[in-house]
């Protein structure tokens, strides 16, 4: 009845690497942050499956705490993207690559 | 016209790779992770259950294992009376229930329940709230929930900073909020101390 | 006897407490908020009282109720805080600057009373110990620093108190980063400090180069802290716990591979923090871009506060040391090899591009970079020297302590050298080495402070970062790593030439045919005060070096 | 103990200029002169307070004293204490005693002239002395490293004086960078020094063991208590730490390679050349491995490299001060040159030798310096010699000292000069002659070319002096030079009296020859009896010198020592007095001398017109002299420079390819970050076993 444990682990590494593959190959500053949600919440997944695994809550509290973080960073994201689309008229992130070098 | 999604490829997806690359060594690392089976949480129906001596209704002593704690329980046979004198941990609340589990009207099984719901254990360790109603192990978490109060205070701050349209010092839409009888800000039209130049910080 | 080692957070919450009475003040300036400003003011401070006079009311107890009261204090703030713009930005500003300072002395009132005996305040999840204490010292400093030149810098802006509300709690993450003795508050505190710090980035949202800077800060610390959280949840996993010396006790050497790769990512989460090689992408944008105050505020402060966990971390919880048993292993992964490549990458780096900067700002953006190299070192060295256990202990506390003074240093020279641009932003001299031609003539004392910081920076005697830099350098000498040494001092050799070229500049060039005439119309007080400030710190560092180097000697003892 | 008050009050020595030094940057503008009263009175007590404990010193007593100990680590040893022995308490009254002629001199140079940021430097300069001193006082390395940096770090300011004109702005740069240059291995020797004995203190104390002394008794136990790195023996590393450690004496004293910076420095006040870049900065270098003599004479190699490096430097220096127009860039070769000869007394064993002439030359060459620029003030700041001629008469005290300065420059009995540079190249050729296989020869060859150098010293001295002061006046200038006051004459005069006199401190030719038993007052005095400095004494390192890298002196290789003494002396005095009657045949014989080193048509026609005689001089002088000291010239400028310039290019074209992976696009970092972190945990994971 109680599912591998190893089974959410793939399920995490998936979801994560997903995230990471959105963050390399798009360029608009949403999906950007779409795909860092991604990420965090596999570790949720991870940090809910190994709280079962061990029988402590540990992970479970944590799980709620990134939850209300990542909330926190979309608020100044969606911020910095507001003034991103002032300033630029688009949300490509790569459009605001004036200091290089 | 379709509206349909469409897969998009091209060279783009180029540095994709490098996720799937990260993939497949996570995926190498966490099968071969030796992981047994999880001890998880046996809510509300059963903790442990330990069969106790039930011959003598009275004064019998028998032990009951939850949540890696063993507990000393002080049976007396009669109803809803179990006199449980928890040995090794008092803060942790755990109920136990007589079951008749052969038909003979005798209880002789003790079930040894959590008292509580995950749900209300996250609470108690969320806040750090020392309670004997706490039952399931974990670590505490009030620092943390103090701190993410000022991520949260410092997070809006900056949001709404940075959301804010301005325009000649006034405040245009503040996200729906604004200040009509006095002038927000300071002296209009005045931006940046910062050596810039118009059209960007790198010129 | 009521509890009262929370007193011991006492830095972390005067900063804290100022951010969030900065922004009461801003709200009671406003004729419809102000009575409910001083309302839920009282209010929250009427539950501190209670908490004060019933310690144990509701199970709470004094430590949960100061909480609860602080609690309130933010929620009302939040709730006020939609009416901003009070004027009084002198009181703001002092305010803030009150904050900070008392933060600092509360700090280092503690530092130098400190009996050596770590306090655990709420439990295990912070710690109080002669490390925290002496980071605590550094940020508040910094803080104090940056407050008291933004008076100056900002007085052009709106947005006052949301401002310094910002800088402050960032501060107070980075303070509580110091404390922080298990993985889940080293993760919210090191947001507490990331997420102020995005929008100060950007807080200049008129100009380009700062909204870009702090779209690239926050991307790639989005893309840094997912990277980070993902490796808490592997230690978990590896673990089941997340407290540092839990952490330790539970490592059976089953989940080699699981915990390895969630010690590599919590690396990556810690060298975003410190912007070293690769995660330090942001870190040249980000400082050439933001207002430069805030560029002083993340590369000394953050920094430190990046360091100060990764100290931590990797000393509590991935390194089993016993000096009676004659155990130093090494848990988790081979971390030390981590921080050894990451050490040469990112002084290499930061040193050889900022060679070819022709912007100061720039330049001194890639030379941050090259610092944290050198801090690795004192991670990178720290299973060398010799032998048996005890011999690798005692050459370890020594690159610490080293890796500790250099930081404390830099806090000073590094910030002074950042609000010298500050400085000359604000007077629009410009960017690149040309436009800084002849301000030594034209303002003499700054020019000799500058001068003073890049000559300390570059590790020239007689200032503190000679002292530091021998101090660090030759710690890793001592642990046996004289490769890495030999590294460090070669690429010191290079950052003098950059370090130089602007000292030459302000004092030597002459200032090209092209380049309009330079007009200094005022002395700003605020920025000239800090300035002037780090610089004497800077140079009076032979004064101080002796206790400052015992305490991180101490701290970094008990850490081993 | 007797004596102990002037110990007490040696901090005293050191803290006068310092003070000086911040009255006047806070207050210059306020005081009497500019500041400059106030330096002379400091350096002035810190002159009577230096005499006083070389009095005491000289009476049988030293001092060791730790003032301030930075951190109370026992592994990464910081502080500061004060080490007074014969040798400086010797240092300490040059240095107070030019400092204080300097300052003397700059109210005629600076102030009479009308010069502008006087306080800045009149504080400069207290700053300067400072640092010297304390440098001289400093009982360990690592202290002497600080103040060696300091020293630069004045050298640079004052360099820079006028930092509005171009050259004296990059004359400072490059100054500061080259010496740096040697200083960043001079840094990892100390800290190689102090990870290989626990300390890096020069003197044994109650509680420490010095660093010479330690290494003295490793080598003798085969590397017991000390560490050694990357697998070398305990002298191949003691030899490596040495050679670091030379690296800033190289750069501090300017000697081949890096002694590219001293000429160019000339762009600074002239007293600040006398001060820092004849007298007192530049000996800095010399000082240091006096200081450490216990140490290098443990390595034979490195005093080999030593000898070799002194030797050359000396000839190569010699061969281009030949040529060159201005009066303060002969000086400048001349400077190099004679440091040159210091440094191969060390490398030969004659540690006393090398002290000797350290004193005399700071005499001698100081005057040199305050002579040249009482010219300079006299010419309107004109430099160029053949612009001159002709002031013998117009300022004959400048004119007197300055020949008692030339005299003792080139060596010719009895000036000072003379007894120092006799003793270098003695010792030099004694232990050439004594030692045995390789270390002999070496020695042999530096002592040639130093004596080779010495014609050169003898014809570019005189060459200066007749171009300068002899003949008729060749310009408008030169017939009605501006006068000077006492301010300028006073400082010549002391000087000129000391370079006459001063080789009577240690006459050993004298000694020797005519066997009048114990005036050689040096050597007895730097061979003091005291507990403290048992290990410092001339006599141990004769003797270690002995015993471990197999130098042995043999004085009666022609003969009797009397006779070695007498030829090795005739012949440099021989080859001096020949460079000085070449330089005399060639400028000083016509009222309007020809620009012999300039072109060869005049070169022509001295070769039929002049006597037979002088054929071979003229010879010497154009067919081997001048292409060899262009040769030497061009090398200068291209190789060492381009060399130095070449470190710098290669991490600039680095550094342009590196920062080229900061594209400016966030996606980019973020692939970099992700690849990046894949590679960490291959790494990590193939390492760790995590595949497996």
């Amino acid at each position: 009845m109680a599912v591998d444990t190893s089974y959410y682990l793939i399920l995490s590494a998936a979801v994560f690497c997903t995230g990471l593959f959105g963050i390399l190959t798009r360029r608009n500053a949403l999906l950007f942050l779409m795909s860092v949600e991604l990420m965090l919440n596999a570790a949720n997944i991870n940090l809910v499956a190994f709280s079962q695994y061990y029988g402590n809550l540990t992970g479970q509290v944590f799980a709620l705490f990134t939850m209300a973080l990542a909330a926190a960073e979309v608020a100044v994201g969606i911020g910095i993207i507001l003034v991103l689309y002032r300033n630029f008229e688009d949300v490509d992130v790569a459009e605001a690559a004036t200091m290089r070098w | 016209m379709t509206t349909r999604p469409e897969l998009r490829l091209g060279g783009h997806l180029a540095p994709g790779i490098i996720a799937v690359a990260l993939f497949v060594i996570m995926a190498v690392v966490f099968v071969g992770a030796p992981l047994g089976d999880p001890v998880g949480f046996d809510d509300a129906t059963a903790i442990q259950n330990e069969t106790l001596q039930s011959e003598s209704p009275t004064g019998d002593y028998g032990s009951v294992s939850a949540n890696g704690q063993t507990y000393a329980v002080a049976y007396n046979g009669s109803e809803e009376t179990a006199n449980v004198s928890v040995a090794n941990d008092p803060g942790v609340g755990v109920d136990f229930r007589e079951v008749d589990t052969t038909g003979d009207g005798q209880s002789d099984t003790v079930y040894a329940i959590s008292r509580t719901s995950i749900t209300e254990n996250i609470g108690y360790l969320m806040f750090a709230v020392d309670s004997d109603q706490r039952s399931a192990p974990g670590e505490t978490f009030l620092v943390a929930f103090e701190i993410i109060d000022m991520v949260l205070v410092g997070a809006l701050v900056g949001a709404v900073v940075l959301a804010r349209r301005d325009e000649g010092g006034e405040v245009v839409a503040a996200l729906g909020l604004r200040d009509s009888d006095e002038s927000p800000g300071t002296s209009a039209g005045q931006v940046a101390a910062d050596g810039g130049t118009e059209d960007g910080g790198d010129n | 006897m009521a509890d009262t080692t929370w007193l011991t957070l006492a830095p972390a919450f005067l900063l804290g407490l100022t951010g969030l009475l900065v922004l009461y003040v801003d709200s009671i300036g406003r004729s419809t908020k102000g009575p409910i400003a001083v309302l839920s003011l009282l209010g929250s401070l009427a539950v501190a009282g209670v908490a004060i006079a019933l310690p144990d009311a509701l199970g709470l107890g004094p430590a949960g109720w100061s909480f609860v009261s602080f609690t309130l204090l933010g929620m009302f703030a939040l709730a006020l805080f939609v009416q901003p713009g009070s004027q009084n930005r002198r009181l703001i500003a002092g305010l803030s600057t009150a904050g900070a300072v008392g933060a600092l002395g509360v700090a280092a009132a503690f530092l130098f009373t400190f009996d050596g005996e770590p306090v655990n305040p709420f439990g295990d999840a912070l710690v109080v110990d002669g490390m925290s204490l002496l980071f605590a010292v550094i940020v508040a400093s910094v803080t104090a620093m940056v407050t008291v030149a933004s008076y100056n810098y900002i007085a052009e802006h709106s947005y006052q108190a949301e401002y310094y509300a910002l800088v402050l709690l960032a501060g107070t993450g980075m303070t509580l980063m110091a404390s922080a003795n298990s993985l889940v508050t080293v993760f919210v505190a090191l947001e507490l400090a990331s997420l102020p710090s995005y929008a100060l980035v950007a807080f200049l949202k008129e100009n380009k180069g700062s909204v870009e800077a702090g779209l690239k800060y926050f991307l790639v610390g989005a893309l840094s802290s997912a990277v980070f959280a993902y490796g808490v949840s592997l230690v978990y996993g590896a673990t089941g716990s997340l407290q540092l010396t839990a952490v330790q006790n539970a490592i059976t050497g089953e989940f080699t591979g699981m915990l390895g790769m969630g010690v590599v990512m919590v690396v990556g989460g810690i060298a975003f923090k410190t912007a070293s090689v690769p995660f330090h992408f942001w870190a040249p944008e980000a400082y050439e871009g933001a207002p430069a105050p805030i560029s002083a505020f993340l590369s000394s402060a953050s920094k430190a506060a990046g360091f100060v966990i990764a100290f931590r971390v990797f000393t509590e919880a991935f390194l089993q040391v016993s000096e009676s048993a004659g155990e130093f292993l090494v848990l988790g992964a081979d971390w030390v090899l981590v921080f050894q490549i990451l050490a040469v990458v990112t002084m290499t780096l930061g040193n050889l591009a900022a060679v070819t900067q022709d912007k100061v700002k720039r330049m001194l953006a890639y030379s941050s970079v090259g610092h944290a190299g050198y801090v690795l070192m004192s991670l990178a060295a720290l299973s060398g020297g010799g032998a048996t256990a005890t011999a690798k202990i005692e050459a370890g506390q020594f690159v610490l302590a080293g890796g500790m003074m250099h930081l404390f240093v830099y806090g000073f020279m590094n910030t002074g050298a950042f609000l010298f641009i500050a400085l000359a932003e604000y007077w629009d001299v410009g960017r690149t080495f040309e436009d800084f031609t002849g301000l030594g003539r034209q303002a003499p004392v700054a020019s000799v402070a500058m001068t003073v910081f890049m000559f300390s920076l570059a590790g020239l005697p007689p200032f503190g970062g000679f002292l530091s830099k021998y101090l660090l350098f030759g710690a890793t000498v001592n642990s046996g790593f004289v490769w890495l040494a030999a590294v460090a001092i070669v690429n010191s050799a290079v950052s003098l030439y950059y370090y130089s070229k602007l000292v030459k500049a302000l004092w030597f060039d002459e200032r090209p045919d092209d380049k309009k005439p330079l007009e200094i119309s005022s002395r700003p007080v605020g920025l000239y005060a800090a300035v002037i400030f780090a610089a004497v710190v800077t140079t009076a560092m032979y004064g101080v070096f002796g206790p400052v180097s015992d305490a991180a000697i101490e701290a970094a003892a008990a850490l081993l | 103990m007797a004596g102990e008050l002037a110990f007490d009050i040696a901090p005293a020595i050191v803290a006068l200029p310092f003070a000086s030094f911040l009255a006047v940057l806070a207050l210059g503008n306020y005081m009497p002169k500019k500041g400059a009263s106030a330096g002379i009175a400091a350096t002035a007590g810190s002159l009577v307070l230096s005499l006083f404990a070389l009095v005491t010193v000289a009476g049988g007593s030293t001092y060791q004293q730790d003032l301030f100990t930075w951190s109370g680590a026992e592994e990464v040893p910081l502080h500061f204490g004060i080490f007074i022995d014969p040798l400086s308490a010797m240092m300490l009254v040059i240095v107070s005693l030019i400092a204080l002629l300097v300052h003397v001199f700059s109210l005629g140079y600076m102030n009479d002239e009308g010069e502008t940021g006087l306080p800045r430097y009149y504080s400069e300069l207290g700053l300067f002395t400072f640092s010297m001193l304390a440098f001289v006082m400093a009982d360990n390395l690592l202290m002497a490293f600080m103040f060696f940096e300091l020293v630069g770090l004045c050298s640079y300011l004052l360099i820079g004086f006028w930092f509005r004109e171009d050259g004296p702005a990059s004359a400072a740069k490059k100054a500061f960078l080259v010496t740096r240059f040697g200083d960043y291995f001079f840094l990892i020797g100390t800290v190689g020094i102090v990870a290989t004995f626990g300390t890096s203190r020069f003197v044994s104390t109650e509680s420490h063991t010095a660093f010479p002394v330690l290494a003295e008794e490793a080598l003798a136990e085969g590397g017991h208590g000390v560490t050694t790195f990357l697998g070398f023996g305990p002298e191949a590393w003691f030899s490596i730490i040495g050679l670091l450690v030379l690296g800033g004496v190289i750069g501090k004293s300017a000697q081949f390679p890096l002694h590219t910076w001293l000429p160019d420095a000339m762009e600074g006040p002239t007293p600040v050349s006398a001060l820092i870049h004849a007298a007192t900065m530049v000996a800095a270098g010399v000082y240091l491995v006096a200081r450490m003599y216990g140490f290098y004479a443990l390595l034979p190699t490195v005093l080999a490299i030593i000898a070799l490096t002194g030797g050359f430097t000396a000839l190569f220096a010699a061969t281009m001060g030949v040529v060159k127009r201005e009066i303060k860039q002969v000086l400048a070769y001349s400077t190099i040159s004679q440091y040159g000869y210091m440094m191969l007394a060390l490398g030969g064993g004659g540690y006393v030798a090398a002290t000797f002439h350290l004193m005399t030359h700071a005499f001698f060459k100081a005057l040199l310096f305050l002579g040249a620029g009482s010219v300079i003030i006299a010419m309107h700041h004109n430099e160029d010699m053949w612009d001159m001629g002709g002031l013998k008469n117009k300022m004959p005290v400048t004119y007197y000292t300055f020949l008692a300065g030339s005299l003792a420059l080139a060596g010719i009995v009895p000036f000072a000069g003379f007894w120092s540079k006799d003793e270098v190249l003695y010792e030099v050729l004694v232990h050439g002659l004594g030692s045995a296989g390789t270390t002999g020869t070496i020695l042999l060859v530096a002592y040639a070319m130093g004596l080779v150098a010495v014609l050169f010293t003898g014809f570019y001295t005189f060459r200066m002096v007749f171009l300068t002061f002899h003949g008729e006046p060749r310009t408008e200038t030169a017939r009605d030079p501006e006068p000077v006051r006492w301010n300028v004459k006073l400082p010549l005069v002391v000087l000129g009296a000391l370079a006459t006199v001063a080789g009577v401190v240690n006459m050993v030719p004298v000694e020797k020859v005519l066997g009048i038993k114990g005036i050689d007052y040096l050597h007895q005095f730097l061979d003091p009896e005291t507990e403290l400095v048992s290990n410092l004494t001339a006599h141990h390192y004769e003797e270690v010198l002995h015993d471990v890298s197999g130098y042995t002196a043999d004085a009666t290789a022609f003969g009797s020592e009397s006779t070695t003494v007498l030829i090795s002396a005739g012949l440099s005095l021989g080859l001096a007095l020949v460079g000085v009657g070449l330089a005399y045949a060639l400028y000083g014989r016509s009222p309007t001398p020809e620009e012999h080193t300039d072109k060869l048509g005049g070169l022509k026609t001295l070769w039929y017109n002049n006597y037979y005689q002088d054929e071979y001089q003229v010879w010497l002088a154009s067919g081997l002299t001048l292409p060899l000291a262009k040769l030497a010239d061009r090398f200068d400028q291209g190789i060492i420079d381009g060399a130095v310039n070449g470190v710098g290019r290669t991490s600039l074209t680095g550094g342009s390819y590196v920062k080229r992976i900061q594209t400016g696009i966030v996606t980019n970092y973020a692939a970099l970050l992700a690849l990046g972190l894949v590679a960490l945990l291959l790494i990590v994971g193939v390492t760790g076993g995590w595949f497996a």
